[in-house]
């Protein structure tokens, strides 16, 4: 079972891979096995997953209020009457419930989450002004003692004493203005002019002209960043992913599983390679 | 100069394509074992999270992606829940991803195998449930009637361990490891802003630098990012696994990209001039 | 929300409960004070007291029981030093004044033996539902090596409350908000609402002149997403008015589709521009063509009439997924003038790149109602305008309050964190 | 009629989504009960939801099978890979192991099919990226020139090495106790300027939701009724 697995394994990643070459049959054979096969997958978890276990055992148990169920099982039969033009519009009940029942959630979670949390988050004091308790200083001066006594004691572990001047350090930014400080309050500001700038561009019942439109300009250079970052990172999730298909064939050409890998490529590159050759001349315009 | 930019620029994409296929391929023959990595602030957050609780404390790792993401957060559900079993902390996993379920209960047995955890006493594997921010809502009121039966089919509410787990607010920690959405703002908007529990997770590489603001906000702490983040968690419990084996692959395929990038541009440049636009 | 402390060393607390008695009498803890929590199911009480000189020595325990005079229970514990009402946990306008100089401590349950018990009586599983809650007796006890003292017994039962009060500013912003988009819209359908112009237009008549000047045909795409989505909306707004410039011009335009509904509502649009541009014989039913809903077989398709016709320009407008990659990359490789307009932020990145002018999310949305004119969407714009405006503000004041109040002192010492109180509890997310 | 048709709908959908929406303002138990009854309702409806979407699918795919319309052959292959998970999964009871923790024919099927497939979907786009980067990321303008600075810094601090390369021979990277390095540059990058950006969309993207869900509610937002009377 498993050499069949590992064949079948290699073999799609292979005919989904033939897509650099070009839109080919082998690709599209790929392709929609694979919507079947989600299909196919998806309904049995709904069925075991969500019909036995949500609403068949509850139908079947002994809980005094059971019929209830039938309620939601109802409003989603309706929505399954899309498929009836007569009766299509009953489907709009159902809609209803889904889409009110969504709505009316969002709207006090996205208030908090992405709104006024968010703000809290950037209303921060620009500069911050030392803490000078008692208790501040206090913490520093233990801090700078440990931060002593690592270097005294090892004078080899390069990592501890780090972390103890580190330590010491955090704790001095608290009850002195330090150059960390420094830069948290830097930090802040940088937040701040960008949620600014940024909110200034997406701003559209005013003309972006003199001031309004430097801080517009600024705001598109904090958004560039967030895109170049994006960029920078969507890269690294693909090549992971690439990676991860690479090593999985690797596996895959290992004697145990009958040398899968090598055996498909050089079987699909032959009959890619006759398609061609049949092709030839033919208009023929592949995915530049 | 100007005529072998032209020509480079006019260069079919498939040697393209090889190249980053060599480049890609070569370290998983050739272990290159480049050095350097060291654990961000947000990786350490997390690690340091799931080391100070408490032995026995609960967590509940959903696992909100599939297949398509599972190079990168597969190595990090991995080296997340060997801390955990680690910790002896109780683990219940689900997951808000339908396509992901059967690959989430192999990661999920398999670290607890390696631990010797006891299903049912020390993790529980819940499944899948649809309706997204409505699972949350439900397991934020009962979680033994979201999930009237683990994925396997047996009670919950006969599981030794989910005694003492009723709502989403009794853990102590929630992590979510996401591809998207439903994912991690997911859980924050709909769950952890509103329930009220401590959030940490990971997440694709193409999705971070869209939870920085909830790492920022302190709606979440630490954020895993990536197959690189995977990695650097694997060094922090000292267990190398599949991440840290992909990053030279990697890092090689990054350096490709920016000299793709930097050579593209000069050759823009260059040609730009003599004959108006590309 | 609620700072509630359990208990674990709980023999220590059973042994405090049933000896309590009479050792040298400390002096009477003041202003005690038990009351039901704000805004909650009725699973929790709170006690308050003032902080006394002698706090550093002394322990206090909340007692609680389910008739006068006992048996009673420990319910919770804390040292002296600790739990002040600054902590609660609530909002300025809810529970007492938040300082350090009244404790507070919340009460859900009490420890009996080895077992817990919660206030409100617990849900019975089968029939879902619970029994009424019992009066409670509660008293403070004040416990330290130099003597201890009790508070007499108050009687109170925990109560639900009908509204969160600590979400009162939440259910402000909600309530504005929805006003705010219902009267502009409102508005918007009396008279014109002004919106700036979309610099990214002004790209689009160069495109089109482009493509009239080299004879060669414009692609537009309307995104991978249903007619459903505001983005597509937006996007076949736009279309509307590029297809005016086409009639007019006489050039090609080609909108290859992946959903049949979408490709009949652009159908319908276009033919409307070029009715409106005075040229209905000039339109081509065929424009609008539907290719594949597969997404990479759309891609390939669309990638592949791109390189052969080697259009003019190509118009990126509405929702996308990872197909932006390659339909971008192919398009600037045929040296098209390309105008990308999504709010996919994922895949802005890879436009922004590719393509020589790019509508950044909103700016889609913006471009669209700019075009239509249609009131809804201009009044929805305009009042998200408001609720930015009003974001904008608080950002500022509340900056501005955080910032001084590191320097501001108040009678005389520096307050604790007095900014944040006061002013930021409205941006608390409760 | 016309009451059923649409102005039921809009009432349905005021009522419900008024209900869930002060729902979070009101803390009693009834209240909790309430939330959990409709969420549980909702993963029900959920389910036909998804339902709904195969079976338009499915229609699709059938009528091109039965018009033998071109490409009908690949239909087929969807028909049949759905047919295939379903009776394994059936047969299986829907558990991906066996009692003896070997996977079931169900846990089989999807490792040696859904998984691969799915995972090679997005890992052709790598290269692609590859080739992009190469042929079509230009700095255009400053703005562009910004994104792609940004970006080749990402790229470069992603990769620990480069930290090697940073640390060892630049040897500029201790400031006050704290190692500056290519990790810190990036991880500043995102958590501070991005983050800012990120949030200032944010706050329009939020607006806009809720603007859409307060439409849907009160029925100015009526998309989801469809065509016809």
């Amino acid at each position: 079972m498993e050499i069949v697995g590992a064949w079948i394994a290699v073999g799609l990643t292979l005919f989904m891979f033939s897509f650099l070459y070009k839109d080919n049959p082998f690709y599209k054979v790929g392709e929609n096995l694979y919507v079947g096969i989600t299909i196919g997958y998806f309904v049995i978890q709904l069925w075991y997953k969500t019909w036995i276990d949500k609403v068949w055992d509850v139908l079947t148990g002994q809980a005094h209020d059971r019929f209830v169920i039938l309620i939601p099982v109802l409003i989603g039969a309706l929505l399954l009457t899309r498929f009836v033009p007569k009766i299509a519009w009953m489907s709009r009940w159902a809609f209803a419930f889904v889409i009110g029942y969504g709505a009316g959630l969002a709207i006090p979670a996205t208030l908090t989450t992405s709104v006024v949390i968010q703000a809290q988050a950037t209303a921060k004091p620009l500069v911050t002004m030392p803490d000078r308790s008692p208790g501040a200083a206090k913490a520093t001066e233990n801090a700078k003692a440990a931060y002593d006594k690592a270097k005294e004691g090892a004078a080899k572990e390069d990592e501890k004493i780090r972390a103890a001047r580190y330590r010491y350090e955090q704790s001095r930014s608290v009850s002195e203005y330090t150059f960390l400080t420094a830069y948290r309050d830097f930090t802040t500001i940088v937040i701040f002019v960008g949620v600014f700038c940024v909110l200034f561009y997406f701003f559209f019942s005013i003309e972006h002209r003199g001031p309004v439109r430097a801080f517009s300009r600024v705001g598109i250079l904090f958004l560039m960043i967030y895109f170049g970052a994006s960029y920078g990172n969507t890269v690294m999730g693909r090549l992971s992913l690439l990676y991860g298909r690479v090593l999985d064939l690797k596996d895959y050409s290992r004697q145990m599983y009958g040398f899968a890998t090598p055996v498909i490529l050089v079987l699909m590159i032959a009959v890619l390679a006759a398609l061609h050759v049949k092709n030839k001349g033919k208009d023929e315009g592949h995915a530049a | 100069m100007e005529p072998f930019f032209r020509k480079l620029l006019a260069m079919d994409r498939r040697w393209i394509f090889l190249c980053l296929g060599v480049a890609v391929i070569f370290p998983t023959f050739f272990k290159l074992n480049l050095p350097g990595l060291k654990a961000s602030p947000n990786v350490q957050a997390v690690y340091d999270l799931v080391e100070n609780m408490p032995e026995g404390s609960k967590v509940l790792v959903s696992f909100d992606f599939d297949p398509a993401s599972k190079p990168e957060l597969a190595p990090q559900a991995t080296a997340v829940l060997r801390h955990l079993f680690r910790k002896k902390h109780k683990v219940v996993a689900m997951g808000l991803w339908v396509t992901g379920v059967t690959m989430a209960k192999d990661i999920v047995s398999r670290t607890a195998a390696e631990a010797n955890a006891k299903y049912g006493e020390d993790y529980v594997y819940l499944g899948w449930k649809p309706g997204n921010f409505a699972v949350i809502e439900n397991m934020a009121a009962d979680i033994h009637n979201c999930f009237p039966k683990d994925n396997d089919g047996k009670e919950t509410a006969s599981l030794p361990m989910m005694k003492g787990i009723r709502k989403l607010s009794e853990f102590d920690l929630v992590v979510s490891l996401a591809a998207g959405s439903p994912g991690i703002d997911t859980w924050i908007a709909y769950g952890s802003d509103k329930y009220h529990f401590k959030m940490t997770g990971g997440t694709t590489a193409v999705n971070v630098a869209s939870m920085a603001q909830y790492v920022q906000a302190g709606q979440m702490t630490g954020l895993i990012g990536a197959m690189r983040g995977a990695a650097e968690y694997e060094m922090l419990i000292n267990q190398k696994g599949d991440a840290a084996a992909g990053m030279d692959a990697i890092s090689l395929g990054h350096y490709l990209i920016v000299a793709l990038v930097v050579l593209g541009n000069v050759a823009y440049f260059v040609t730009r001039g003599s004959k108006g636009g590309a | 929300m609620l700072r509630v402390l359990w208990l674990t060393a709980l023999a220590a607390g059973i042994a405090a409960a049933q000896e309590t008695p009479s050792k040298a009498a400390l002096p009477p803890v003041e202003g005690v004070a038990f009351e039901d929590v704000p805004a909650d199911n009725g699973a929790a009480i709170q006690a308050t007291w003032k902080k006394m000189p002698n706090d550093a020595e002394v322990t206090y325990r909340i007692m609680v029981a389910t008739s006068e005079n006992g048996p009673w229970f420990l319910a919770a514990e804390t040292p002296g030093t600790e739990n002040f009402s600054q902590d609660d946990g609530y909002p300025f306008w809810m529970g007492p004044p938040k300082n350090r100089e009244l404790h507070y401590l919340a009460v859900d349950g009490y420890q009996a033996g080895e077992e817990r018990v919660t206030l409100m009586p617990p849900e019975d599983p089968k029939t879902k539902t619970r029994k009424p809650t019992p009066d409670y007796w509660f008293k403070l006890v004040a416990e330290s090596p130099a003597g201890s003292w009790e508070s007499p017994a108050t009687k109170l039962k925990p109560e639900w409350n009908l509204f969160n009060w600590a979400r009162l500013n939440v259910f402000l912003y909600m309530l504005a908000f929805a006003g705010i988009i219902l009267a502009f819209i409102q508005i918007a359908r009396g008279r014109q609402l002004f919106i700036r112009r979309i610099a990214g237009l002004d790209a689009v008549d160069e495109a089109v002149g482009r493509a009239t000047e080299m004879g060669k045909p414009i692609f537009y795409l309307t995104g991978r997403n249903g007619i459903t989505d505001v983005s597509t909306v937006a996007a076949t707004l736009i279309l509307g008015e590029i297809a005016k410039k086409v009639a007019t011009y006489d050039t090609t335009i080609k909108v290859p589709h992946t959903d049949p509904i979408v490709m009949a509502v652009c159908q319908e649009i276009t033919r409307e521009s070029y009715i409106a541009a005075g040229r209905p014989d000039s339109f081509k039913p065929d424009s609008n063509f539907f290719v594949t809903d597969d997404q990479f077989g759309y891609t390939a398709a669309v990638d592949g009439m791109m390189v052969r016709e080697k259009p003019a320009a190509c118009f990126y407008m509405g929702y996308y997924y990872a197909e932006s990659l390659l339909l971008a990359e192919t398009g600037a490789s045929t040296g098209a003038i390309q105008v990308a307009g999504t709010d996919a932020d994922h895949q802005l990145p890879f436009f922004v790149t590719a393509c020589d002018y790019t509508l950044i999310g909103e700016e889609l949305y913006a471009a669209g109602a700019y075009l239509s004119k249609e009131p809804v969407l201009v009044g929805t714009l305009r009042g998200q305008d408001i609720g930015k405006a009003v974001i904008l503000a608080a950002l500022l004041v509340l900056t501005a309050v955080a910032t001084i109040g590191q320097w501001v002192t108040v009678g005389g010492k520096k307050p604790y964190k007095w900014s944040e109180i006061w002013v930021f509890d409205f941006l608390k997310g409760s | 009629m016309v009451f059923l048709k649409r102005q039921l709908p809009l009432l349905i959908c005021f009522v419900i989504g008024t209900v869930t929406a002060l729902q979070y303002y009101v803390p009693t138990n009834f209240s909790a009960e309430m939330s959990e009854g409709l969420s549980n309702w909702y993963i029900i409806v959920s389910m036909f939801a998804a339902l709904l979407g195969f079976v338009s699918v499915g229609m699709v795919h059938t009528k091109k099978i039965q018009r033998q319309e071109p490409g009908w052959a690949y239909s087929t292959l969807v028909i049949l890979g759905f047919l295939a998970m379903v009776i394994v999964g059936f047969v299986s009871g829907g558990k991906e192991t066996t009692p003896d923790g070997r996977p079931s024919s169900y846990g089989w099927l999807y490792n040696c099919t859904l998984v691969p497939l799915q995972a090679t979907m997005f890992a052709i786009l790598g290269f692609y990226v590859a080739s992009a980067a190469f042929r079509s990321f230009r700095a255009k303008s400053f703005d562009a020139g910004v994104l792609l600075a940004t970006a080749v810094i990402v790229l470069l601090g992603n990769v620990p090495f480069t930290n090697q390369v940073w640390a060892g021979w630049l040897g500029i990277h201790d400031v006050a106790g704290v190692k500056i390095e290519m990790t810190d540059i990036v991880s500043w990058l995102i958590g501070t300027p991005n983050a800012a950006a990120r949030r200032g969309v944010t706050f329009g993207v939020a607006l806009g939701a809720i603007a859409t869900s307060l439409k849907i509610i009160f029925g100015i937002e009526r998309a989801y009724l469809g065509g016809g009377d």
